[in-house]
């Protein structure tokens, strides 16, 4: 293929993937935001969320797009309340201690993926998209010094991937405006501020903290129902979507919402078009170490500012 | 009047635009104890903060005893004689008393004399097995100064220091600070009775800059200090 | 072959329990096995199978833990083995090499099992491999993999029933070259399996005057692929793919999304949607493309009878998938291997007498004679030779297309396209 | 003869007792704990003592395993020496990983060294030419011994396992009694106060992990040695949590908690295999029952309880 129609469906499957990302990083950028814990399980909520709208999906039998859209509200509604309660049941117990959360999400990563095994079974399933026609795209060449366009072999996106990016948007759009125009989203705000002063408040903050763990964790499990009509759900399917979201979440400056969309894009499309230019394993493994310098050399993220 | 034993020059520190000192030339003479006095937010702590290192300057420079410290690393600064106490109280919460002080006084190339002696000094001896954090908060704050003077330090700096303390642990505050007979005191303070009583000199900060400096009858009489800071302050 | 390998060191703890008689007794007392070197000619063969419960090979493990059960109720109601009933020991090994040679030494020295038998993935075998050897257990293998052939393990290795990836991948050459297409794209995962593809299967293909027109790697964690496939060239007559692992699904789906209505022709291994069924959304674009199968998964038109019985013993329909749930798809391509391999155990221990732990160097001897196995209810996949020296099997290998949404066999290789030369002898290495 | 001393050399001798007395499958367990113990020991000097919290010793354990079998297998170099090249491969390995990964601290420094470790399995599946990738090769037999003794075999492999095991031990058990190891318990405790003693906190961080590093190095290549296999799941993010796991539960900032951790967590799994398929269930819930009840682990809970003077 030449080299624009390359670079162009490179970048058009790094929107895909880039709003996938935004999706699940914001749900653990929301929760280190507010809560300040890094939640080792998010992968697994994300699985979770894919796993449930499998089962939605082949319980209700019915016709594709039904089934797709009562997934999208179950799903997230019943990782969202499965986090919830596990935050009560565990996180809130240890008090949010930094490093025994981190052990604490180990552990519930394990006991979700496990328990996943052996109900879910092993296998990869697939969900089928409620719509999904290819969409070829054209590409211009100058043709005796005039524009002319043609329909290069392979330049394609589906309907479904271009519905994937509207629908991440809208949902990012319903959460911002939620964040800032809700008296829910004011409270989480102000939990975030300082979570002290919110208690003297008289915001229950330990209710405000279960239900950001849930938001968390509904996020990713949001970006996974939309992701299986692409991808299949899988027991397994976890651990990219973590690693992918902690880079993000960093480089967009922990907890900073705006700088995780932002760095979910960058990841996202710098994911699919460094495939175009470097062997793709070699690419993998510099992608990781630079991200690792930028935490090394700029841990407040490329758009946070610098600490004192 | 004896050598200067810290010296700063144009010492500046900006934090996002807000600038905390600026230009601050402060000379301490050896063997003083000097009180660093002023309002909230008049920048002291981050003085001192500067002075040992833990703060990196935004330009200016530090000397101590003659030699330009200004890009040494904290460890370092406090290697070649200084000692500093924190102005929330820092020990080290999971170890014994005695492990406390010895940390402090190893490193200072001190011997267990050294720290049976300074627990003695302080009075936490019968306490020496004790874990530090499970001392009184007043406690805590005299062991950290007890790991100050088991450094053996050429110079003191305390920040606040008897924030907290009960009236007769102050009384004993006074009278550690004042028998030190080979050390330089830095002493930031908001307990006027201590800085009257213990300080040969004193030094006012306003705004991040010296406001006045002189003995603490001079302190006393200054209008402008008065204005500034004494007149807004119940000590 | 007189030294029988825990008996010595048995002796000495033995002898060491009564003198020192130290706390640990209790611990010792529980686990401790009667009558371990005077074999009790009344007791069930004890065969350890190292089984993928969890991990990444789950879904073959679940496969291949109904196939050995079958094969075992088949032996057993025919009398079991030189009179004796037959007993699995079924332990997980996590498909982790750690965990499996962990199995491996749980078989030799607690569950006293007479020899092991199992198991898939690479990285398990050869992680048990080197135990199985210093524990002197007959290893017998069902991984598909090179590394026994490749002289890498040992002499109590050996992998009787199923044929290697290198014969399988360089049978395929010549049906690709002369049917397909001479300029093949390989597009495979950026690690050893998907290596030796890229490696076997050029060497092979070159020599039937083709082509490799492009090598693909795809990095081991990728969940999407569309951005590879530019890098498909235009002349492209044949795309070879082997992706591996849950994202395959993807795999397909997303190349038929790539190429739309008209694309070369494809030819992929079955490796990768085993477990998964064919009407699954997305597969259809496979239509009309051709897959490498070890064992035709749907019933062919000339089914052999045995074919017929082994699924019935095993519970498989026609379209490959278990009787009493049709999306319960089976991994009829490789799990076959189990079923033979317990056969060929069975004949093994049945040549050599086996009587207990100290005829296991005997068995291997036995099976190491072995040479033609005809097809019938013991090999259902077809023939096979065996090679005793590199303890490797070569059988027929299947190519499919996929009609109508099921795989039609138009292909069978012959053994002869499956060998090549000996890179070992393990009947030179002392047991 | 400190008390901590004597408990160290009886849990030695113990061990090499219970060689003699442990039927064959749990000595040969016990022989592959005691590799792990020393792994976990080596990231307890790191986690337990010094406050690092890495989620990437994968990468040392991994180092430390290719840095003996490909030296072994590739350039048919004999076990002790490749031994040697193995703790260089290690300690360079933790060396130029921890003085980037120290420039930063808490949650971001658990983050660095995931990637880095990921970085590393990565590498070690795209040089497959020379490690065979995830499939991984085997350390020839007849190369695995040292000084006439065979580490195949049971017994070779049980007291060359104990004989690492016990060097790691009285060597930390020296360490963390010695200034050095008190420092490092300081600089857990409370960073800013270590460094306003005049400590130099980077430094003396930096030398703990690469302590820790070697000491894991020496672990994974005891394992490639004694079992004879290398390949990379040793080096994916699993092989990262195990230690971490073992130090939680024996108790960290112990010295033998790594050992106490290494036993329970594998007579639990190997307990619970012939329970459940999902197995890993069990470390799951371990994990979660521990932060909720036993945080200090069980060694550190004893120490608290009335065991004061505990190493």
């Amino acid at each position: 293929m030449d080299f624009g129609p390359h670079l162009m469906l490179a970048m058009l499957e790094g929107a895909v993937a880039a709003a996938i990302l935004a999706l699940t990083a914001m749900g653990l950028s929301v929760v280190f935001g507010v809560m300040r814990v890094v939640n080792v399980a998010h992968g697994e909520f994300y699985m979770l969320g894919a796993v449930i709208a499998w089962f939605v999906a082949t319980t209700l039998g019915t016709h594709p797009a039904l089934g797709f859209v009562a997934a999208l509200v179950i799903a997230p509604a019943l990782v969202g309340a499965l986090a919830a309660a596990a935050d009560k049941l565990i996180l809130q117990r240890i008090d949010y201690d930094p490093e025994r959360t981190i052990v604490a999400t180990i552990g519930l990563l394990y006991i979700i993926q496990q328990g996943t095994l052996m109900t879910f079974g092993p296998d990869a399933r697939p969900v089928e998209p409620p719509f999904n026609s290819r969409i070829a795209l054209p590409w211009y060449e100058w043709v005796d010094g005039k524009l002319s366009f043609y329909y290069p072999w392979g330049l394609s996106i589906t309907s479904y991937k271009l519905f994937v990016i509207a629908a991440a948007a809208a949902i990012l759009v319903a959460l911002w405006l939620f964040m800032t125009r809700t008296r829910a989203g004011l409270i989480m705000r102000a939990t975030q501020q300082d979570s002290q002063m919110a208690q003297a408040f008289g915001i229950p903050v330990s209710r405000v903290y279960a239900l950001v763990f849930g938001l968390g964790a509904a996020l990713a499990a949001m970006g996974a129902v939309l992701v299986v009509p692409i991808q299949q759900a899988h027991y397994l399917m976890g651990a990219d979507p973590l690693l992918l979201s902690f880079i993000v979440v960093i480089i967009g400056g922990l907890g900073s919402l705006p700088g995780t969309v932002i760095a979910a894009i960058l990841i996202g499309m710098s994911d699919g078009v460094i495939s175009v230019f470097f062997s793709p394993t070699l690419a993998k493994i510099l992608a990781t170490l630079a991200v690792a310098m930028v935490l090394v050399f700029r841990p407040q993220g490329i758009l946070g500012k610098k600490a004192h | 009047m004896a050598s200067v034993i810290l010296q700063t020059r144009g010492l500046t520190k900006t934090y996002a635009g807000v600038t905390a000192n600026t230009d601050v030339d402060f000379d301490l003479p050896a063997g003083q104890i000097r009180a660093l006095i002023g309002p909230n937010g008049a920048g002291k702590s981050t003085f001192v903060g500067m002075l040992c290192g833990r703060i990196e300057a935004t330009r200016g420079t530090v000397s101590f005893d003659g030699q330009d410290i200004s890009h040494l690393p904290a460890h370092r600064r406090i290697a070649l004689g200084i000692a500093y106490t924190f102005q929330i109280t820092s020990v080290f919460a999971g170890l014994s008393v005695h492990e406390n002080v010895a940390l402090a006084a190893r490193r200072a190339g001190g011997s267990a004399a050294r720290v049976a002696d300074v627990l003695n000094r302080v009075g936490l001896a019968d306490r020496a097995g004790q874990v530090a954090g499970d001392l009184s908060y007043g406690h805590q704050r005299i062991l950290e100064i007890g790991m100050g003077l088991a450094q053996n330090p050429r110079l003191f700096i305390l920040d606040e220091p008897t924030q907290g303390l009960a009236e007769s642990e102050i009384a004993d505050f006074k009278a550690l600070i004042t028998g030190l007979k080979d050390t330089t005191i830095l002493l930031i303070e908001h307990n006027m009775s201590v800085v009257m009583e213990t300080a040969q000199y004193i030094t006012v900060l306003n705004q991040g800059q010296i406001l006045a400096e002189g003995t603490p009858d001079q302190i006393r009489a200054d209008t402008h200090v008065q204005a500034a800071y004494l007149g807004t302050e119940d000590a | 072959m007189t030294e029988r390998l825990p008996a010595r060191g048995l002796l000495d703890r033995r002898g060491a329990l009564k003198t020192l008689g130290l706390g640990a007794g209790a611990l010792a007392a529980s686990t401790a096995m009667p009558g371990f070197i005077q074999a009790q000619s009344s007791a069930p063969i004890r065969i350890g199978f190292q089984v993928h419960r969890t991990g990444i090979g789950a879904s073959y493990g679940r496969w291949y833990d109904r196939t050995s059960q079958a094969a075992v109720k088949r032996i057993n109601d025919a009398g079991g083995i030189n009179g004796r009933m037959v007993e699995l020991v079924p332990e997980d090994d996590g498909t982790d090499p750690k965990r499996g040679a962990e199995v491996v030494e749980k078989f030799a020295t607690q569950s006293k099992c007479d020899v092991a038998f199992g198991t898939l993935f690479s990285h398990v075998v050869i992680g048990s491999a080197p135990r199985a050897g210093e524990l002197k257990l007959p290893y017998f293998v069902v991984s598909e993999g090179h590394h026994v052939a490749s002289g890498m393990l040992n002499r109590y290795t050996l992998q009787p029933g199923i044929t290697d990836v290198k014969s399988q991948v360089q049978a395929m050459a010549p049906f690709v070259s002369q049917n397909l297409g001479k300029k093949v794209c390989m597009i495979f995962p950026d690690f050893a399996f998907g290596h030796d593809h890229r490696d076997y299967f050029s060497k092979a293909f070159e020599a039937q005057g083709g082509t490799i027109n492009a090598k693909i790697a795809i990095p081991p964690t990728e969940t999407s692929f569309t951005k590879y496939f530019p890098q498909i060239p235009r002349d492209t007559e044949v795309i070879y793919h082997v992706m591996t692992g849950p994202a395959v699904l993807t795999f397909v789906k997303e190349l038929g999304e790539f190429f739309g209505p008209s694309r070369p022709e494809l030819f992929g291994f079955i490796d990768s949607l085993e477990a998964v069924d064919m009407s699954s959304p997305g597969l259809e674009f496979l239509e009309g493309s051709y897959m490498w199968e070890g064992n035709p998964r749907y019933a062919q038109a000339d089914q052999t009878e045995y074919d017929k019985a082994y699924r019935e013993a095993v519970g498989v329909d026609d379209n490959g998938a278990s009787v009493s749930d049709g999306k319960d798809v089976s991994t009829y391509a490789h799990m076959f291997g189990c079923w033979e391999t317990l056969n060929i155990i069975k004949a093994g221990m049945e040549a050599s007498g086996y009587q207990g732990p100290d005829d296991r160097a005997a068995l291997i001897e036995a099976v190491e004679a072995m040479t033609d196995m005809p097809e019938g209810m013991d090999h259902p996949q077809g023939a096979k030779r065996f090679n005793g020296k590199t303890h490797q099997v070569f059988g027929h290998q299947y190519i499919s297309k996929v009609e109508g949404g099921r795989m039609n066999r138009v292909h069978t290789t012959s053994i002869e396209d499956t060998l090549y030369e000996d890179e070992v002898d393990y009947t030179t290495q002392s047991f | 003869m400190g008390r901590g001393l004597v408990l160290h050399l009886c849990t030695i001798a113990l061990l090499a007792a219970a060689f003699f007395v442990l039927p064959a499958y749990h000595s040969g367990n016990l022989a592959r704990i005691m590799v792990l113990a020393i792994y976990a020991m080596g990231y307890n000097l790191a986690f337990g003592y010094t406050g690092l919290l890495s989620l990437g010793h994968a990468l040392f354990f991994a180092a430390g395993m290719y840095g003996l079998s490909l030296a072994m297998t590739h350039l048919a170099i004999p076990a002790l020496p490749a031994l040697g090249l193995a703790l260089v491969a290690a300690g360079v390995v933790a060396g130029i990983t921890g003085a980037l990964a120290l420039r930063t601290r808490g949650v971001a420094f658990m983050i660095v060294t995931l990637m880095f470790a990921q970085a590393g399995y990565l590498t070690a599946l795209y040089f497959s030419e020379w490690t065979r990738g995830e499939e991984g090769f085997v350390i020839p037999q007849a190369m695995r011994n040292i000084a006439g003794i065979d580490l195949s075999g049971e017994t070779g492999r049980y007291f060359a396992a104990l004989f690492l095991f016990a060097v790691v031990l009285l060597l930390i058990g020296a360490l963390v009694r010695a200034p050095f190891g008190r420092t490092l318990i300081a600089i857990r405790e409370n960073e800013a106060r270590a460094t306003m003693l005049g400590y130099d906190v980077q430094r003396l961080k930096w030398i703990a992990l690469v302590v820790s590093g070697m000491i894991s190095g020496l672990a994974g290549a005891a394992y490639a040695l004694l079992f004879g296999y290398a390949g990379a799941s040793f080096a994916a993010v699993p092989y990262s949590i195990f230690p971490l796991l073992y130090v939680l539960l024996g108790g960290a900032g112990t010295t033998l908690g790594p050992l106490i951790g290494a036993v329970f967590m594998f007579y639990l799994i190997d307990l619970s295999s012939g329970l459940t398929d999902a197995y890993m269930l069990v470390a799951g819930v371990v994990l979660v029952a521990l932060t909720l009840f036993l945080p200090q682990g069980i060694l550190g809970t004893l120490r608290k309880r009335g065991l004061p003077w505990l190493p």
